[in-house]
């Protein structure tokens, strides 16, 4: 019998999680026995068309990473919804609209300007801005329409699975796939990670003071940071009691603060909301003066606790003025 | 949540819309919210009823539940801080879950706040699917008990807080009671006779004063003021400060010698309970019948204490060494199963109102000031004079002086009329003198109050409508001249007067004690715009606090007379036996509860907790919490980083659910 | 009630979250008085403004409400004694976060209302009623919840309550 | 240079010993002051009862004015008139409090070319002179004390009311503690903010006058050697209807009615001229020598 | 034989404006009217309420109930000294001063001020004057008010005014701001501004919805 057909696709991300799939080193051989990869664009050379020509759910798992920004990355995801028999969000972007979601802080406007014009190092006096079609002698050439919003994968298509990360932990993916191949699957819907949070696995789990309380932030390159100590204990901005365990600290246990790639627990409905509301919490401070001085220290909230969900988010994305919204339509 | 509603069945939820009388009915309509209630999901029964509070009203609630129509509850009616309770026993009577039930505040917050009557009906409709949505999630809970100490507290040691500890020892029940001067009394101890009888007010206060020091149930510890309170309804745990009074209290038999010997062979200090008008010894009782009778030293002014030089004539006179000089603070800490507060009012300070001449003019006198002259015991021995030692030929009584006035304060100090009347009967008597009364509004409502002021206005005293505008020493013409002239609009004949006269009282009025903010923050209850101590319903339950088992009596929670101050006292006391005699009482189970298997170990609960009800148990790894300390005010919840804290009734999903309901419709 | 939505006749929903012991009190005590006050305020009661958290507030503007109220006991007033700080503590940080997204100060208040204040209720309410009226509908509902079928509107334009939003445009 | 200078219409006509005591003794105090430009009535009380709207567009002006010629980030506008003191500072509160009327004026005062934030704060001298320059200076400064000059101080009544900005509405004391630094004796009496009749004197002198006479009378039965006023118009009525008062009431009425300004001149030595005390009714002749000791004034 | 020449003294609904309670309190200070509790502080305060035919006190009653006629032909406002010794004093906060120039700005409007006190006379020639030069001329305008009202008395008062010329402290000058045009603006734009005030009690009638 034919071994089960395996999809990857790349949408709005940075590559890392194909790296990952690398990263799975001689697993990945095992990987390559065990199914038959009949679509990969950043490995394989194989089209669109190819893809279109197979039957639906003709695949047995497809899965994608990427937030979906653009119109060519919804055509895509949703063909290969149609051929395949089980999607999976492939890390925090396809999870949770990832760092490219940072994008619905401004709109597709403000981006392009920023990215064609306003960036100091681009020199573009005519102010040449991407447009869908663009007529040339040799005929008119084409443009995917850039969205004004970016979506999650599961704001886009129907998902069968959660592989969250940025990228995801090689054991995950591994593990994932096992299950799959066993067909081993919890229930439809469900994140293929523990569902408790990343304090549980950290080295640093027993330097925890009894009361954990804040009385000043740094920035990590503000201080010199105790290799043992709970890095929240030290004042820094560690997310790690807000986030998904299954990395085993990768981050933390090399000093970094964790910034919550894997996703809130599903306890919790907003990641970003949650975890402002724990950081605020263990503050020490009464008066509305000492409370704004501590907050003060946390540049962009916005960035630090949606980095990796705003379109996820309970918001979504940034509001824009009435008026905007009327225009565009 | 399907395992919570599983322990339940299928929601079935029975929505009751009440009118109560037209108090609802007249701005929301009813039967529209009842229609809407009806078409939301998992209801199965909906009904509207004039008053869902009465018996029948429940019976309909209870008669569902046992025909099994349903098995959660929302009555849309009135605040659930007014009927939660009953409507949760009726559904627990008809064999529901107590707590498999939700209220929707359509009364309160809705029909006696809105004038549209469509907005009102919108409102209340989402209010309605509010409580449906959430109710779906509820989950039945069991009230814990915790047993009640029966000994009881009372804080003030006036007229009131002896009215109630003897109530309360009287039945048998252990009271401690704390008042801060060196003496019980109060304010009533200062006064001489008592409106509207007329009655000598140290002949029926002192023989209660003396069956407090005698009572077995009483512990009476003068000089004393709480300095800490924990712990909750049924379980307080109270710390007493007890100042060193540096007389030993269970040695001093209150000879009095060792006054007499003092160094000081003239008092030379103001007497705090003469209100200023007499002089005190570094060594004092503040009155013949202080209770308990030991004197007190005041290191403020004792020679030994500021230059440790005095021979010490005192320690040297008294026979049983009751003076001790080394005698320190001490706290006193004690465990009390409820808490009655009777800590009183202060007067008015009249220089506030400088046109009044207070502290200006010799002979302006507050009503408290002659409550001490015309006094037997008092400064004078119960003679009225003047300054100059003269007998006053004409007095004025100035009503109103700190209360009615957007100035000084708002509200009717109550008892100022009344007493006025009683000042204006015993200068008559005393003095002969003519004596003007100047009123607002003479309120007399008390029995046989009105009578009295009859009685006054047979004696002659002039009765002037009119609030007094100021007091000077100013001549207009020669009658006037060396005495304090009154200006003063004789309302009832619409003509301005200038009325000269010797001698004039201020009725000051009632204001909170000064330290009455520190005081009720100590006990955690609420207090008026004012600073009176907030109860609980102001027709309900009026000597109840929003703490449980903290009670109130007499005037700290408002200007009150004599009579009013000891019926509140007595209402107070009978409070706090219902609550010892039931022996315990049930804890709301809106507690906070984790789940330990969930629980990351990160520590973010911990510090948050006020009552210290968290804690991280190192061999589960897990924030575990004490159920019986937590006292569910859910702050660790909202911060529990990874959702594995939750409260009974407010758990996130009911609130989303909640916060759902009360928009997806209307 | 909110399809007639033109600045002037627009009725705003804002969903308060209210302490049982102090502003809830409060409310009734309004209630009780016979203040009259607008009737765009649902209130959703809290033992303890320390029960509040943002998500509450993402959740209300997801599901429609054009701005959130919360009140509690006054500071030093708590009757869990610090829980209204830890609500401060939460409100200031959550604030700064709505501004990046866009949404209005006036959009989300906190108020320390004592059990005694049923005119601040009153004054708090009417005040809010109008400073949002005048903002015009929030319309961030739903909008994460929009799958495929009507995402060709969804993505080009911000998504919007039915009705409501048109007349915020003008 | 810290204050602006409203002077008012009646610095200039009755109140001109006032205003010229006063810029006397702010100077020898080096406290220089710059009058306001082209400034307008003030909207004064009689005005009000025509029209409230115009009696708030004068004052804006005057505000308005202020703001333009304050150049050094001047704050504060000196007015020494009752009367103007309690217009302007009404304006001022009433544009405050009244978002209507505030938008009304506005517009007019746009329409002018003018323009109101309300950074400018009214101060009177005796405010200024009390808590910004201090007693301490005033009594260095005062080489002749006035000692034994027994002195009844008489605010008037729109000094203090209704908005007591710098002292109680019934028992203001400054003036006193003026006084007795410039080692003068003030006499207590209850007076102090009584009507003196105001323009009724004027208008109803049978009532005007007698308001004067109640006053007069009293300070001089309690001894006083002088009366000292804060305001023109008080000072006025108290002083010119001396001779009709006594005629009035056939009672000799005879007492000096200084500025508080002229007795500080008076207490600091300077010449009579300058503090315009020949211009006064009821001559004050009194001279005070120089303190004994060194830096002259003692505390009364 | 004799005649009982009594008149009927009730007053009947029909004699009443309730408007007029509006009107008052409709102006800046008038707000609070209603909570008066008729305590006669204003009037105790008031150094004039001696001279005057209704107490400040009545005054507010009479407003209150509706005595529109009565209260605008008294002289109480007239008499009125704005000494605001009532307004600081008043136990409920009313600016009974402001209401006294209200009654006087209608009184005033509508000429049915009491004709015997020059009060108004005064108030008017102060107006035009400002109106005219920016400023009051004291001088000239205590000339023209006593030709106005009392020539007579002139006599009596010619020696005041020779005094008061001799000393500097008066002059037939007239003095002027220079800039007249702007204040004539200025207060042009005012007038035609349409001011109208409601009252809080018709605030309260329809709460905000």
């Amino acid at each position: 019998m034919s071994k089960p057909k395996v999809a990857f696709y790349w949408c709005a991300a940075c590559g890392g999680c194909e790296e990952a799939v690398v990263d799975l080193n001689e697993a990945i051989l095992g990987v390559v026995n065990a199914v038959d990869i009949v679509f990969w664009p950043v490995a394989l050379d194989f089209k669109r068309t190819d893809v279109e020509a197979m039957p639906d759910k003709s695949i047995a798992v497809c899965f994608i990473n990427g937030a979906i920004r653009n119109s060519e990355q919804f055509e895509m995801v949703e063909l290969l919804r149609r051929k395949s028999q089980l999607v999976v969000a492939f890390g925090s972007c396809a999870h949770l609209g990832g760092v490219p979601g940072l994008g619905n802080l401004f709109g597709r406007d403000a981006l392009t300007a920023t990215a064609y014009h306003d960036v100091p190092s681009i020199a573009n006096g005519s102010n040449v801005k991407p447009v869908e079609e663009s007529k040339t002698p040799e005929g008119t050439l084409s443009l995917p329409k850039l969205w004004n919003t970016v979506k999650s994968l599961e704001q886009t298509i129907d998902v069968d699975y959660y592989l969250p990360g940025c990228p995801p932990p090689v054991k995950l993916i591994v593990g994932a796939v096992e299950a799959i191949l066993a067909g081993k699957l919890p229930a439809k819907g469900a994140t293929l990670a523990p569902d408790i949070a990343l304090c549980d696995e950290c080295s640093r789990k027993d330097t925890k003071p009894e009361k954990l309380t804040v009385t000043k932030f740094h920035r990590p390159h503000e201080i010199v940071i105790d290799d043992e100590k709970c890095l929240l204990a030290q004042g820094l901005l560690c997310l790690g009691p807000v986030t998904r365990k299954g990395c085993e600290g990768a981050c933390t246990s090399v000093n970094m603060p964790c910034t919550g790639c894997m996703g809130p627990t599903s306890r919790v409905e907003d990641f970003g909301a949650k975890a402002l509301s724990a950081i605020a919490s263990i503050i020490e401070a009464k008066t509305d003066d000492e409370i704004v001085a501590v907050l003060d220290k946390i540049v962009d909230p916005a960035g630090t606790f949606y980095r990796y969900s705003l379109p996820a988010s309970l918001l979504h994305r940034r509001r824009e003025p009435q008026s905007e919204g009327v225009h565009k339509s | 949540m399907s395992a919570e509603m599983s322990t339940n069945g299928a929601p079935k939820v029975g929505v009751y819309v009440c009118h109560c009388g037209i108090n609802i009915a007249h701005t929301v309509d009813v039967n529209a919210c009842t229609a809407f209630a009806a078409s939301l999901p998992y209801v199965t029964v909906a009904r509207e009823y004039k008053f869902m509070c009465s018996d029948p009203g429940q019976e309909i609630i209870q008669q569902d539940l046992r025909d099994g129509k349903i098995n959660r509850v929302v009555v849309a009616s009135c605040s659930p801080l007014m009927h939660e309770g009953t409507f949760r026993k009726a559904t627990a009577v008809g064999g529901g879950n107590a707590f498999m039930f939700q209220m929707a505040n359509i009364r309160e917050h809705v029909s006696w706040v809105t004038l549209d009557k469509e907005m009102a009906t919108d409102k209340a409709k989402a209010l309605i699917a509010a409580a449906v949505s959430r109710v779906v999630h509820h989950a039945p809970l069991v009230r814990n008990r915790v047993p009640v100490h029966p000994d009881v507290m009372i804080v003030g040691g006036g007229i009131a807080g002896i009215h109630a500890a003897l109530t309360m020892a009287d039945a048998g029940k252990k009271v401690y009671l704390v008042e801060r001067e060196p003496t019980i009394g109060g304010h009533m101890a200062k006064f001489d006779k008592t409106f509207p009888t007329l009655d000598c007010s140290a002949c029926i206060l002192t023989p209660k004063m003396s069956a407090v020091r005698s009572h077995p149930n009483i512990t009476l510890w003068t000089y004393s003021e709480v300095a800490e309170v924990s712990g909750f309804v049924g379980n307080f745990k109270v710390k007493v400060r007890r100042k060193p009074r540096y007389v030993k209290e269970d040695q001093c038999v209150g000879c009095l010698d060792c006054i007499d010997a003092c160094i000081y062979k003239t008092a030379k200090v103001p007497d705090e309970f003469n209100v200023g008008l007499s002089k005190r010894k570094p060594i004092y009782v503040p009155f013949p019948q202080a209770t308990p009778l030991v004197a007190v030293i005041d290191p403020e002014t004792c020679i030994e204490f500021k230059t440790h030089r005095c021979k010490k004539s005192c320690a040297e006179v008294c026979q049983k060494d009751a003076i001790d000089f080394t005698q320190t603070e001490q706290i006193a800490e004690v465990e009390v199963g409820s808490i009655i507060l009777a800590t009183g009012f202060k007067t008015f300070d009249a220089t506030r109102i400088a046109r009044y001449g207070y502290g200006k003019y010799a002979n302006v006198y507050t009503s408290l000031e002659v409550e001490r002259m015309v006094n037997a015991a008092g400064p004078t021995a119960g003679e009225v004079k003047l300054a100059d030692g003269s007998k006053p030929k004409s007095v004025a009584i100035v009503h109103c002086v700190g209360s009615r006035d957007a100035h000084t304060n708002r509200y009717c100090s109550r008892v100022c009329c009344m007493y006025s009347l009683k000042l204006a009967h015993l200068l008559k008597e005393r003095t002969e003198a003519e004596v003007y009364n100047f009123y607002i509004d003479m309120r007399t409502p008390g029995k046989g109050y009105e009578e009295f002021y009859d009685r006054l206005l047979q004696e002659n005293v002039h009765f002037v409508r009119g609030r007094v505008a100021e007091i000077s020493d100013w001549a207009m013409e020669k009658q006037e001249e060396g005495k304090l002239t009154i200006r003063v609009e004789d309302t009832l004949v619409g003509v301005v007067r200038r009325i000269p006269v010797d001698m004039v009282v201020l009725s000051v009025g009632l204001e909170p004690q000064a330290d009455a903010d520190d005081v009720r923050r100590k006990f955690n209850i609420s207090c008026s715009h004012e600073g009176w101590f907030l109860e609980r319903h102001p027709k309900l339950a009026p000597v109840s606090t929003f703490t449980d088992g903290v009670f109130l009596a007499g005037a700290c929670q408002g200007p009150k007379d004599i009579p009013d101050s000891v019926a509140q006292a007595g209402a107070a006391a009978a409070e706090a036996l219902a609550l010892i005699d039931r022996g315990y009482v049930e804890l709301e189970p809106n507690t906070a509860y984790s789940r330990e298997e969930l629980c990351s170990s990160c520590h973010t609960c911990v510090a948050l907790c006020p009552y210290g009800a968290i804690t991280f148990d190192t061999t589960k790894h897990a924030a575990v919490v004490n159920g019986a300390l937590c006292k569910g005010c859910g702050t660790c919840v909202a911060s529990c980083p990874s959702g594995a804290l939750q409260q009974n009734l407010f758990t996130d999903e009911q609130i989303f659910e909640e916060i759902k309901g009360v928009l997806k419709y209307v | 009630m909110s399809d007639s939505t033109t600045p002037q006749n627009f009725e705003p929903r804002i969903v308060a979250f209210f302490c049982n012991w102090c502003t809830y009190t409060a409310a009734d005590l309004a209630g009780t008085a016979r203040m009259k006050y607008a009737a765009n305020v649902r209130v959703i009661r809290t033992m303890c403004s320390g029960r509040f958290d943002p998500q509450f507030v993402f959740a209300a503007f997801r599901e429609g409400a054009d701005a959130v109220l919360l009140g509690g006991c006054h500071p030093g007033d708590c009757h869990y004694m610090e829980g209204n700080y830890k609500a401060l503590r939460r409100f200031f940080l959550m604030r700064r976060f709505l501004e990046s997204m866009g949404i209005e100060r006036d959009r989300i208040r906190l108020e320390w209302i004592a059990a005694s204040e049923g005119d601040k209720v009153q004054r708090t309410i009417n005040d809010m009623t109008a400073a949002v009226r005048a903002l015009g509908p929030l319309s961030m509902e739903k909008r994460a919840l929009l799958h495929s079928a009507d995402l060709s509107a969804a993505i080009d334009k911000p998504e919007s309550r039915p009705a409501a939003t048109k007349g915020g445009a003008a | 240079m810290k204050y602006l200078y409203y002077p008012g219409c009646s610095m200039k006509s009755t109140g001109k010993p006032y205003e010229e005591s006063m810029l006397a003794v702010f100077s020898a105090l080096n406290q220089g002051l710059e009058e306001l430009v082209d400034w307008n009535c003030c909207g004064a009380t009689a005005y009000m009862s025509i029209s409230e709207l115009k009696a708030f567009a004068l004052s804006a002006r005057n505000f308005a004015l202020a703001e333009q010629q304050a150049v050094n980030g001047e704050t504060n506008l000196i007015v020494p008139c009752a009367a103007c003191y309690l217009g302007l500072n009404k304006a001022q509160k009433n544009l405050e409090e009244h978002k209507d009327i505030r938008a009304i004026i506005d517009k007019g005062l746009a329409s002018a070319g003018l323009s109101y934030t309300g950074r400018f704060k009214v101060r009177h001298p005796l405010d200024v002179l009390v808590n910004d320059i201090g007693l301490e200076t005033i009594q260095k400064r005062s080489i002749r004390p006035l000692a034994g000059l027994k002195v009844a101080c008489y605010y008037g009544c729109q000094l203090v009311r209704p908005y007591a900005e710098f002292d109680d509405a019934h028992e203001p004391m400054v003036m006193d503690r003026l006084v007795t630094a410039l080692g003068g004796t003030p006499v207590p009496w209850p007076l102090k903010t009584r009507c003196c009749g105001g323009s009724l004197t004027g208008t109803i002198p049978e009532v005007g006058l007698r308001l004067s006479y109640i006053l007069l009378r009293e300070a001089q039965q309690r001894g006083c050697d002088v009366i000292a006023t804060a305001c023109p118009l008080c000072q006025f009525n108290l002083e010119c209807y001396q001779p009709k008062v006594s005629k009035m009431y056939k009672e000799r009425i005879d007492i000096p009615i200084l500025f508080f300004s002229q007795l500080m001149g008076l207490a600091f030595g300077l010449d009579r001229r300058p503090l315009g005390l020949h211009r006064l009714f009821v001559p004050f002749d009194r001279t005070f020598p120089v303190a004994a000791a060194e830096g002259g004034a003692h505390v009364g | 034989m004799e005649q009982w020449h009594g008149w009927d003294k009730v007053s009947y609904e029909s004699d009443l404006d309730h408007q007029f309670a509006d009107e008052i309190t409709s102006i800046p200070g008038g707000e609070k009217l209603f909570s008066c509790i008729q305590c006669g502080t204003c009037s105790g305060m008031c150094p004039l309420s001696t001279y005057m035919d209704f107490t400040p006190r009545q005054i507010v009653a009479m407003i209150r109930a509706g005595f529109r006629g009565e209260v605008l032909s008294s002289y109480t406002t007239w008499l009125c000294a704005s000494c605001y010794s009532c307004t600081v004093a008043c136990p409920q906060e009313i600016k009974i001063t402001e209401i006294m120039y209200a009654a006087k700005r209608i009184a005033l409007r509508d000429g049915v001020h009491p004709k015997r006190f020059p009060a108004q006379v005064l108030a008017g020639e102060f107006f035009d004057g400002v109106q005219r030069t920016g400023r009051s001329n004291e001088g000239p305008l205590l000339f023209r008010l006593f030709l106005k009202t009392k020539p007579l008395k002139m006599l009596g008062y010619a020696g005041l005014g020779l005094g008061l010329f001799r000393r500097g402290r008066i002059s037939a000058k007239i003095e002027s701001i220079k800039r007249k045009g702007e204040l004539r603006t200025l207060l042009k734009t005012i007038e035609n501004e349409h001011w109208v005030r409601r009252s809080p009690r018709s605030e309260h009638k329809e709460t905000t919805k």
